[in-house]
């Protein structure tokens, strides 16, 4: 792997990232998934960076899962989204940024097709008038979360009590990274690196110490794909594609995955647990299972919050060996604070 | 997948790396004209068997290239040995001899 | 300096009509901004479909070159402007030619293979280009992954900035197919206990020859064709090319694991062409090679009068095809300077 | 008692082969079946008997099939076989006549001249010692052929002599040597007694004056059984066996017993019956273009003696049949192949099961039409019958319009005679759910199979023979104007020596165009087209080649090829120069 290769391309996909006044648009299921990412995410920029976010209670969904299980209509789409918009105008904010991959995709293609199609901006006007009588403007900025922070990984770095190095041996951990596949893939040009080579959370990796690692099936999809989720007897297909990514990643002794989208946090997470059960497999290094953490949960455990308090206890695949080789002292007893703790599986039993 | 009431999915893709070539390998030294094929069709449209089967020849003479062997030691027991694909061959491959040599191979590997 | 035809560019098909247009009794001016002549020519070893050596091509023009003809070397031209029926000429040595016509011979480029990012050159360590590989085999270089080993299996990816919609290259660089082809048989016959692929989507073995070639290839060397696209290749880690293409006549998708991976640049064109064409106010084919008056009938005029164009500047060519086409530009250029004479 | 140690070896020899030959006949016959037994007895208490004697003398001794293919060779070969029959016969009357003894010794008729010095005084006896001398002569002269034939071989019709396996060349080089032996040994003792004739007496008085004999003469005696010795003991392990074998044959043959489907002791009579004479070789169409030898008949028995035979020499056949027409021994070199072939492949239980889904439509009509797959690819052909049949106005279902179920018989030749039954089968139903009187069909190779294995209860016909008919019943009128074009017919392989029809077509053809019959290659002895189903090895190569050979020995000049096979057709049009038709084409083109 020649670096240098890399980094000529990433510099062919930067974009421009707002500096400071945000308005925060959350995601559904991490909401219920992982709590405490996106609380994690609005703390951090508030107390370690001082940003101006707005949290507001008033948004609803983007309509994502729907549309791309086509029980959304387009138009469905673009006036729930123009209705998001005006919310951001009338709290007072011009830069949007969506916690959540699919959000921020679709966020981009229905700005993208307005652009292209304006007869569909003024149809979208139209209707967001006649259902709610208000109007709205594009923002002037839009990006995901993980923009944010991989904008702000120096700034952060000088923050950290921890870093992604193994603190008995100093090596640097072994880094996955996946990035959702609507981060990229559809419009290369507005994520951080481009598509082949994202450098949105590989940046974060670098930064904090770690080593990033490049493996083959790096650009393959989770597995999630909304439609095939939904429908129990198609959970093979998703779990198949997963089994595809760990298979290919088990050579490199992986001590850390880290995700900056919903589906394939969960899934990611969840299906290492169903092979673990089911195939007796176990992907990461030292025959353990690979902990999947969000970029906010990373964050925010170098910078020293409580790994409960981060709600890493969310996780199906245990996250102690992690914070074990990080150096992070954590309370056993309080990670289901006193409530009783799920039956964990032997296989995955080792801490 | 008992306990999770879903199937793992099988694999469609062409394993290269872990494909059993020792059928193709055994052809170039017997019936070297194997190597000619262009994958053409011309073989399958006129195939007599194909006419009422899923046998296509085309496929089968790709798959000895990528080992597939399961394919085609399934799809093999369809022909009739009729010899037209050999007639219509632009590259001469002498396919009679080839699916011969394929039946006997198959029969001595025991599949 | 004043002359009657100034040929830019010291490729074959620049020496080639050098040549002719001086044993016509013009004069001519060579420009050629390397040092060397021959162009890209000069860096091949061998050449399909004979297997005859490129620098025997090179050496017969060199050596049927007329002691006399003006030949300026490691020349680049800094601008060029017409005025009346003339044209001036500045070069980096600031001298200014004037000359009467100007024959652009400023050939091609090899396509900029970072640009098909997913194929990883530049970024994986055993991606080459076929023009990385030509240079290997007339060298002598051992061929030898970065990891110091013989490869076992070499891949080759047709059609690497060619016929490409996402790139903005639609057209076809002719000579990739059997390159590839003489390519393949070449690394069998240095590695005999290596394998070769070949991901094409159409084999275009247009040539006198050409299909006997790949035929042999195929019968005698074992050169496995996968028709398939390849759509992305990742590093292993240890340093082997993972590619992932559909065996499309089979219908289905194909992982297999490469040492090597060799993408078939193909023909874009030159700095030079781009530059004249700036210059010169010349027309183009949707932005890429020049384009001639009539591709029939006119196929060396340009738009502009007294401007002549020979070889892989006005399309990609193999070399019998830039030579015809060098040889009648000689003629439309020796019909121009007469009538003007006249 | 007249005896001498040298008498040892022979007797020793000779008793060790007929040891030797009853064991093994009784071991291969005992495999046979309880019926098959009988009707073999039975043939030696039957009139067939006689049939049988005079088949072993016609052929076993005289060879007469081999006269007919070529004079010299014929000659040679009863030379050998008649001569020495000869020499061994008079020799025992002679013996019983003149020797001294009422029952003699087995080895005294051998060794005659050396236990009985009496010179020979009345007529009768010098009568014998004549013909001795002359059978020894006959003998003789047939060595001499037999070496000019090894070395130029064309002398005797031959372009191609055997290579022999090293038993063979023992066996080959011992019986040369036992002539040659026997006279050099008689001729020594005549010079010492005086008691030969014309042939031992003056070599005799020659010898005498060159060498000093009495020793030389004990010693020659000794070398003539010692050599008698070592060619009994190889002939069971050369082609010699083919000598006694042959016998044993020819009585099997006239039990009505052969080879069929599968390789029995039948098959291992046939196969040491083969006396390598090569007669085959210069026969085989691929030996002529490729120099392959391995699946000539002479070679292939020659391991299947020896149990060598690889997959290779079973399959790199055309299966044109030429070699058995010419074999002089009849040997059923075509069903033992066969057979041998059917034994490489194992049975597939799950082939072919799309079978089951086709349907099958009852119709009513006349003739039912099966073109064939290769039918398919000389649409013409299609297209010339179905005219035809539209003409005369005949009901007719063409049973494999929308694709042909393989008729089997390709199968058959690959050696899968159980998976070709599945086929079989279902195109019983679908013939006769056609209700047809008769299967009219286009392809020769089907003609066959037909015949030979779906006992149809209806008439099979090829094309050609069913236009004869048709023509014969005054149904066909010829247009008048035309001027008829001259042509060759070529007879397919499987119409023509695999089911003996050669001459409706010739009939049918000589009304349409003027046919020219002067090729030597017509009949059984057409040549095979190179297209052949039989052949897995020959590659495009060695077919044109053969294609291109089997044409320019048929056609000379202007004429054109006709021949009634569509694959001879597709074949033969790769390399001709003149259209190539197929007779239901002539037909069509012609008729009024």
């Amino acid at each position: 792997m020649k670096i240098e290769g890399k980094k000529q391309i990433w510099s062919s996909y930067q974009k421009e990232i707002a500096n400071d006044n945000y308005y925060y648009a959350r995601s559904c299921i991490r909401q219920n998934f992982f709590p405490g990412a996106e609380n994690m995410f609005i703390k951090i920029l508030r107390e370690q960076l001082n940003k101006n976010i707005f949290d507001d209670e008033r948004q609803t969904t983007c309509t994502g899962i729907g549309y791309h299980s086509s029980i959304v209509l387009p138009e469905t789409t673009m006036t729930v989204i123009a209705r998001q918009f005006s919310l951001m105008n009338e709290a007072g904010y011009d830069n949007f940024i969506c916690s959540c991959v699919t959000s921020f995709g679709l966020y981009t293609e229905v700005i993208e097709t307005w652009t292209h199609f304006p007869e569909t901006l003024e149809k979208t006007k139209e209707y967001l008038y006649k259902s709610t009588g208000r109007t709205f403007q594009i923002p002037q900025n839009l990006v995901h979360a993980s923009d944010i922070i991989y904008k702000f990984r120096y700034e952060l770095l000088h923050k950290l009590k921890y870093k992604l190095i193994h603190h008995k041996t100093g090596k640097p951990l072994n880094v996955v990274e996946h990035i959702g596949c609507h981060y990229a893939k559809i419009f290369p040009h507005k994520g951080v690196g481009g598509a082949e080579y994202p450098h949105v959370l590989a940046g974060l990796i670098e930064a904090w110490g770690g080593n990033m690692v490049d493996y083959p099936e790096r650009r393959h999809c989770c597995g999630f794909g909304f439609r095939q989720y939904l429908i129990k007897a198609n959970r093979g297909y998703s779990y198949s594609h997963s089994l595809k990514k760990f298979e290919s990643m088990q050579p490199y002794e992986v001590d850390l995955i880290i995700t900056n989208c919903p589906g394939c946090n969960y899934f990611l997470d969840r299906w290492q647990y169903v092979a673990a059960i089911e195939e007796k497999k176990l992907f990461g290094a030292e025959n353990k299972a690979i902990p999947v953490l969000t970029f906010e949960e990373l964050a925010a455990l170098l910078l020293g919050y409580d790994p409960w308090k981060i709600g890493l206890q969310m996780h199906q695949i245990p996250v102690e060996p992690l914070l074990d080789k990080i150096g992070i002292t954590y309370n056993k007893k309080e990670k289901y604070f006193g409530t009783k703790p799920p039956q964990i599986p032997e296989i995955l039993n080792y801490c | 997948m008992k306990s999770f009431q879903y199937l793992k999915k099988i694999d469609r893709t062409i394993d290269y790396d872990n494909n059993d070539r020792a059928l193709f390998y055994y052809l170039m030294r017997v019936e070297p004209t194997v190597a000619l094929c262009i994958a053409c069709g011309a073989c399958t449209a006129t195939c007599s068997a194909g006419n009422f089967s899923t046998l296509d020849l085309h496929k089968i003479m790709l798959s000895i290239r990528r080992g597939e062997k399961v394919y085609i030691a399934k799809e093999i027991t369809q022909c009739v040995l009729c010899g037209k694909c050999q007639l219509v061959c632009p590259k001469n491959v002498n396919t009679r001899g080839v699916i011969l040599q394929i039946m006997s191979f198959l029969q001595s590997s025991q599949l | 300096m004043k002359t009657d035809v100034v040929v830019i560019g010291g490729g074959i098909a620049g020496l080639e009509a050098s040549t002719a247009l001086h044993n016509l009794g013009h004069h001519v001016i060579l420009i050629e901004k390397k040092d060397i002549l021959g162009g890209h020519v000069a860096l091949w070893d061998k050449l399909f479909p004979n297997n005859k050596n490129a620098s025997s091509i090179i050496h017969y023009l060199k050596d049927h070159l007329p002691q006399n003809l003006t030949i300026l070397l490691s020349t680049e031209i800094t601008n060029i402007s017409k005025r009346n029926n003339s044209f001036f000429i500045e070069t980096n040595f600031h001298q200014t030619i004037e000359t009467k016509s100007v024959l652009v011979a400023t050939g091609y480029d090899v396509f900029n293979a970072h640009l098909k990012e997913e194929y990883g050159y530049g970024i994986y360590d055993n991606v080459i280009t076929s023009a990385e590989l030509e240079e290997m085999f007339k060298n002598n270089k051992p061929i030898l992954t970065k990891q110091g080993k013989e490869p076992s299996r070499i891949g080759f990816v047709h059609c690497v900035g060619s016929r490409d919609r996402k790139i903005n290259n639609l057209y076809c660089s002719k000579v990739c197919c059997v390159t590839a082809v003489k390519q393949a048989i070449e690394i069998r016959q240095k590695l005999p206990f290596s394998e070769t692929y070949c991901f094409y989507m159409d084999l275009r073995m247009y040539g006198l020859n050409f299909e006997e070639l790949y035929n042999e290839s195929q019968e005698k060397y074992g050169v496995t064709f996968i028709r398939g696209r390849l759509s992305e290749a990742s590093e292993t880690i240890d340093g082997k090319i993972i590619i992932k293409v559909e065996d499309t006549l089979l219908g289905r998708p194909l992982k297999m694991t490469m040492d090597m991976l060799v993408l078939m640049v193909g023909m874009v064109p030159s700095a030079g062409t781009s530059f004249l064409i700036n210059k010169l106010d010349l027309l183009s084919n949707n932005g890429h090679f020049i384009a001639s008056s009539d591709e029939h009938l006119l196929a060396n005029y340009t738009n502009v009068n007294g401007v002549f164009v020979a070889g892989t500047a006005s399309s990609p060519k193999s070399i019998d095809d830039t030579f015809a086409d060098a040889r009648s530009a000689v003629l439309a250029i020796h019909q121009y300077l007469t009538s003007q004479k006249m | 008692m007249k005896f001498d140690w040298f008498v040892l070896p022979f007797s020793i020899g000779l008793i060790f082969l007929v040891v030797y030959l009853i064991i093994q006949y009784y071991l291969w016959l005992n495999k046979l079946s309880a019926s098959q037994l009988k009707s073999f007895y039975r043939i030696f208490f039957s009139k067939k008997i006689f049939l049988v004697i005079g088949e072993i003398f016609s052929e076993a001794l005289l060879h007469i099939r081999i006269f007919k293919t070529n004079i010299l060779l014929g000659f040679m070969h009863s030379s050998f076989a008649l001569g020495w029959f000869l020499l061994i016969v008079t020799g025992a009357i002679e013996t019983q006549l003149f020797a001294s003894k009422p029952i003699n010794h087995l080895y005294e008729p051998i060794f005659f001249k050396y236990f009985n010095t009496h010179v020979p005084t009345d007529k009768l006896h010098k009568i014998f010692t004549f013909l001795m001398d002359l059978w020894l002569l006959y003998v003789l002269s047939g060595i001499f052929l037999a070496i000019v034939k090894r070395f130029y071989s064309r002398i005797l019709g031959i372009k191609k002599t055997t290579k022999l396996f090293w038993t063979d060349q023992v066996a080959l080089y011992s019986l040369w040597l036992i002539f040659p032996l026997r006279l050099l040994a008689e001729s020594s003792s005549t010079a010492i007694f005086h008691h030969g004739s014309f042939l031992t007496n003056t070599l005799g008085s020659y010898l005498e004056q060159h060498i000093h004999l009495s020793k030389a003469s004990y010693a020659l005696w000794w070398a003539y059984s010692v050599d008698l010795f070592i060619f009994f003991v190889i002939l069971p392990f050369s082609r010699y066996m083919h000598i006694p074998t042959e016998i044993v044959l020819i009585a099997l043959r006239r039990a009505g017993l052969k080879t069929e489907k599968k390789i029995n002791s039948i098959s291992q009579f046939e196969i040491h019956s083969c006396s390598s004479c090569g007669i085959c070789i210069d026969n085989c169409q691929l030996q002529i273009v490729s120099n392959r030898n391995n699946m000539i008949p002479a070679y292939l028995f020659q391991k299947e003696r020896h149990k060598k035979v690889l997959k290779r020499d079973l399959y790199d056949c055309l299966m044109c049949g030429r070699c058995e027409t010419s074999c002089p021994v009849r040997i059923n070199i075509l069903n033992i192949k066969l057979a041998r072939r059917n034994e490489k492949l194992t049975k597939r239980k799950d082939a072919f099961h799309y079978l089951q889904q086709l349907p099958i439509e009852t119709k009513n009509t006349e003739v039912a039409y099966f073109a064939g797959c290769m039918s398919h690819l000389t649409p013409s052909i299609i297209r010339s019958m179905l005219k035809i049949f539209e003409k005369f106005q005949i009901s007719y279902e063409f049973i494999d319009k929308d694709g042909t179920v393989c008729c089997g018989r390709p199968l058959m030749l690959a050696g899968k005679y159980d998976d070709a039954q599945k086929l079989i089968e279902k195109n019983i139903q679908i013939i006769l759910a056609s209700n047809a009187n008769i299967l009219i069909t286009s392809c020769p190779i089907c003609y066959k199979v037909f015949n030979d294995e779906y006992r149809l209860p209806i008439t099979v016909m090829h094309h050609s023979q069913w236009l004869a008919q048709l023509f014969h019943n005054r149904k066909i009128d010829i247009k008048k104007s035309t001027t008829k074009i001259s042509a060759v017919y070529h007879d397919p392989c499987d119409l023509g020596r695999g089911s003996h029809i050669f001459d409706e077509p010739r009939m049918l053809l000589q009304q349409f165009v003027n046919l020219s019959e002067t090729s030597p290659y017509k009949k059984e002895n057409s040549l095979c087209c190179g297209g052949s189903l039989g052949n897995f090895y020959a590659n495009e190569n060695d077919r044109v080649k053969i294609a291109r050979h089997a044409y320019y020995q048929l056609v000379h000049e202007e004429s054109c090829l006709i021949t009634s096979c569509p694959l001879c057709k597709k074949t033969f049009q790769k390399v001709a120069e003149k259209p190539v038709f197929d007779i239901a084409e002539i037909v069509n083109q012609y008729m009024l």
